[in-house]
């Protein structure tokens, strides 16, 4: 199936596209075009093949294209910002098990047809199934584990080294065999075994390195599509496939070391036992606890404050009530900022999402690294539905799932106020000591109402 | 020339560019740059579409349309979060993500 | 595959690469920069050499030496003086340029 | 000439060491290894045809490279650094004029043999054929103008601007011929008139602008490499070429931006006749000077001193002087930093260099949007050799060749000192309205002298 050359030109175009969409998106500027831009192309490429190729099966294929629309669509319009990141692992997954079948197609076409193209198409085809299955199925875990379907904690059994290395070696032998002699069935072992890694890859990774793995399975999604590209010598799949996976890889890297993880470590860490576990369940040691009143009357009196936002902000919706607090305490002539950790919430950038949603000016949100030297001028520090962000344990306990990670020097405020419903842990699954510090009080309840207790208070005053 | 060196050019040079292209990325845009990539690779659709439409083998045109079908979940249903998140930063936010940026 | 696409994609490919890989020089780095990529355009002397080399036309030969002198100049001057260049920022001055260039 | 697989690998690995080379060169941590990789990688690319290809000549071929390598390092050794522009074009122009000879031998195979390519190989040959003499002729005038062969001014005459309009369309005209009926003549009149537009084009360019316009010329080069990597369907030469064509474009306009200038201003604003130019002839208005003694107590009583070091601290090789000089003053508890202008000297960064090779700490110098706002507070500028990057018509009067150029609000302090040999103006040819401001003071002579009788004056206080 010769491509005619103005076909070429169109896929080389829609590649320059996706090139500028990825660079778009790096952009704060340019990013929603970029994304657009990138929609675009992507269409276009598509209607390509109807027009230079009399394909069969029209009526199906578009059919089958517009139930995956429609699913992507709902998808993406239900899903909560709060979701996201669960969201974006469930459609590397799908893209990567696409890919997988796609390989598999390929290989019983080269099989009915008998001929033998070099023993490089047919190692390609065996990466693109294999590594596939690995994304398709690693993809789906994360989801789980976000989406709370099943723990966030790492799972690790006495046999899983061994059998996740062994499950390894038969990926590679399978691949071997695939090429030395093609038949369907070691593809579709093949991919049943890449299924089994994958699942073996995520079991034990900790839920707060997980955002670093759905951005590495991105990565290994794209390389795979790279890959068919090869094995449909299709020029626009490989270098789109590449582009994915060369700066997904990258991007992984930017991100693990922002969460102070080397990605080694975040996928084996659980294996070498290097990260034992809390058992997240709330202490029931004793803290000192406050009502709105009273933390009103020490915000009020505050010279400085502190604001340090995290994922119970989001969840109980209360960025707004917050926003209207802040508003109040700088009309009384209070310095006030918020303080955003980039893996603050549970996505990178979450609260900087959510509090643009609430209009707050961005002169008021300060990045980590600017804000820190300013804690120990702050008289207070308000942590609203943070936790693990501001656990010294980074600093202080070799072993914590968290330790590396760069955090807020909460710790150093005047006075540190938590707003949480329970003693129950954050996402880490560990305990905050700061919780217990003589300096600081918490304030029990859902952000959102008693946030809103919290402003009337203020108010009265 | 030799066909396995044109496209190891390929992947060489694309690999160059998605690694320099995104290299300046702030933490801010980490999720909507890895949904976004993440959409990109949704065009493993085009293949899925070309090899249903040149097969006659039934169970290949079946695994064929489930393909095109999670192909397409990846392909539209990526652009469209991405594209929610990116509304997400207002107009107001765009100067901080810029310095954040820089 | 067409062979003049492949060489346009390779050409497509190159432009990315060469402006992203430099787009965030600092000023003081411009000259070792411009000289750099200077000496590396001599390159056409691998072309020069084969032209020369496979040609038996006399008068062709003599203006392939001469081809031959003119890129060697280009090529290993360029990077000679771009070396002399760089040798003068002193360890000493390292953090400023990195400061600036950050 | 089929060329063997391994081969090619090794053309692609030395792109790639190119790609490496280009990127290391734009950090200042990575530069120098950048370049010497880059250097590796052209010598074994330059290597490989002799392997696998039996080439004729061979023993004339080496003596060639051998006589082209040693002027190229003999010139390379012998250059200051002040001269270090006018080497650079000279180097881009020999490039550019053997990649149009290498297609002018190529044009000659093609018909000798009687083969025709398709027609986009001899648009590639026209385009390398018309463009290379373009960037030879424009580099050796750009290499004139800076090495003082010829006025460092826009030369302008009457018909100028028709002659140069007619040249490009008969490069056009020339270029659709060589395309329709492509000969050995049209080829070398091509290459005539090129180096007339190559002339015609950097003629009417003020000096201040040739860096500029180096940069350009060595995008050209860059662009007829690719072309000509092309006609001998060799990858490398596509490759590196296209490389180097477009970073040389990019870098093009970062610098014009840095200078304040656009692009097709710098090349046809004189044209235009934008930029009317001043003589460059002494001034005779009234200034006060002053000896070295009094500029001593000067800075003696000074709390905060700003040097501005230019183009003439570079030609009176007084770096050292200044320097001791500076650490004199800082001794004594003064504040004392250099603002350093991008484009101070005959090259951007050419100050850093300088100054580097004074050993002079990276602390003090300082980028001239850090300083800028810090002269009002300076008792003391002292503007050594310096003049352009000071003078006030960059902002105040259009027209002026340096008009939009940032420069170094020197004029904000509290007292300025000039210390230059004259009342000649700048590289631009303008007169300085600095110089005879009230808190102005000349200090007269060659800097490395009057640099020196400052410095034990200062000592003597
Ligand atoms: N940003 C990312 O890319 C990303 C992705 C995945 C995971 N993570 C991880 O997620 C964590 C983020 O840290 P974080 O401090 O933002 O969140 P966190 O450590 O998970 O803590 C959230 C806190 O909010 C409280 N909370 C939950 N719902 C609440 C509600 N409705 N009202 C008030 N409080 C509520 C919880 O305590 P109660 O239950 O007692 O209320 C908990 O202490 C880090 O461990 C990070 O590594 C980040
Ligand atoms: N950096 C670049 O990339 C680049 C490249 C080309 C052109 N340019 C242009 O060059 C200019 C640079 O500005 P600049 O202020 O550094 O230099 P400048 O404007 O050319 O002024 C140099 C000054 O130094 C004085 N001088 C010359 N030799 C001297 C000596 N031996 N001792 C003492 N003084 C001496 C000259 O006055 P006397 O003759 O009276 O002594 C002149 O006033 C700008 O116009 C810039 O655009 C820059």
């Amino acid at each position: 199936m010769a491509v005619p050359t103005w076909a070429q030109l169109l896929y080389l175009l829609c590649g320059v596209c996706f090139i500028l969409a990825l660079k778009g998106l790096s952009g704060p500027k340019t990013a929603r075009r970029g994304n657009l831009l990138g929609a675009a192309a992507a269409v276009v490429a598509c209607v390509l093949p109807f027009l230079y190729l009399d394909l069969d099966h029209v009526g199906l294929i578009l059919v089958a294209i517009v139930v995956g629309t429609i699913g992507g669509v709902i998808g993406a319009q239900k899903v909560q910002m709060t979701q996201m990141p669960q969201m974006v692992a469930l459609f590397n997954g799908v893209g990567g098990g696409a890919a997988a079948l796609v390989a598999l197609l390929e290989l019983n076409e080269h099989l009915s047809h008998g001929d033998d193209p070099n023993w490089f198409v047919w190692a390609a085809t065996a990466f693109t199934i294999a590594v596939g299955a690995i994304s398709f199925a690693g993809s789906i875990i994360t989801f789980a584990k976000l989406q709370e379907l099943m723990t966030s904690r790492p799972v690790v059994f006495p046999g899983l080294p061994i059998l996740f290395g062994a499950s390894l070696i038969a990926t590679v032998v399978l691949s071997v065999l695939l090429v030395l002699e093609p038949s369907m069935w070691i593809g579709i072992v093949l991919g049943l075994v890449g299924l089994l890694v994958g699942v073996l890859l995520v079991l034990p990774v900790g839920g707060a390195d997980v955002p670093i793995v759905i951005s590495l399975l991105n990565a290994f999604t794209g390389l795979t599509v790279a890959a068919g590209g090869y094995v449909l010598s299709n020029t626009l799949l490989l270098i789109a496939g590449t582009l994915v996976g060369a700066s997904g890889t990258f991007l992984t890297l930017l991100m693990a070391r922002g969460m102070g993880r080397s990605v080694t470590n975040v996928l084996f860490g659980a294996l070498k036992g290097g990260s034992t576990l809390g058992g997240g369940e709330a202490s029931d040691r004793p803290v000192k606890s406050a009502g709105p009143e009273d933390v009103a009357i020490m915000l009020n009196y505050a010279e400085r404050v502190i604001i340090v936002p995290g994922y119970g902000l989001a969840v109980a919706q209360a960025q707004h009530t917050l926003r209207e607090l802040v508003d109040v305490l700088i009309e009384r002539g209070i310095e006030v900022d918020y303080a955003i950790h980039p893996v603050a919430g549970r996505m990178p950038g979450h609260m900087n999402v959510l509090l643009a949603e609430a209009q707050v000016p961005y002169e008021q949100l300060k990045e980590m690294d600017d804000i820190n030297g300013d804690f120990k001028d702050a008289d207070v520090v308000l942590v609203v539905g943070a936790n693990d962000v501001v656990n010294p344990a980074a600093k202080t306990t070799p072993g914590a799932p968290i330790y590396g990670m760069p955090i807020l020097n909460a710790d150093e405020g005047k006075q540190v106020i938590f707003m949480k419903r329970s003693m129950r842990p954050g996402f880490a699954g560990i305990e905050n000591e700061l919780l217990f510090e003589p300096n600081t009080t918490l304030l029990f309840g859902d952000a959102k109402d008693s946030m809103g207790k919290l402003l009337n208070a203020v108010k009265a005053l | 020339m030799n066909d396995g060196i044109i496209w190891l050019t390929f992947f060489v040079l694309s690999v160059f560019v998605g690694i320099e292209v995104i290299s300046k990325v702030s933490s801010t845009l980490h999720t909507p740059l890895m949904s976004g990539a993440n959409a990109i690779h949704g065009i493993i659709l085009l293949g899925a579409i070309i090899v249903t439409g040149t097969t006659d083998n039934t169970v290949a045109v079946i695994v064929g349309l489930v393909a095109i079908v999670l192909a397409s979940v990846n392909m539209v249903g990526g652009f469209v979060v991405t594209d929610r998140m990116l509304q997400m930063f207002s107009q107001k936010k765009k100067p901080l993500k810029k310095e954040a940026d820089a």
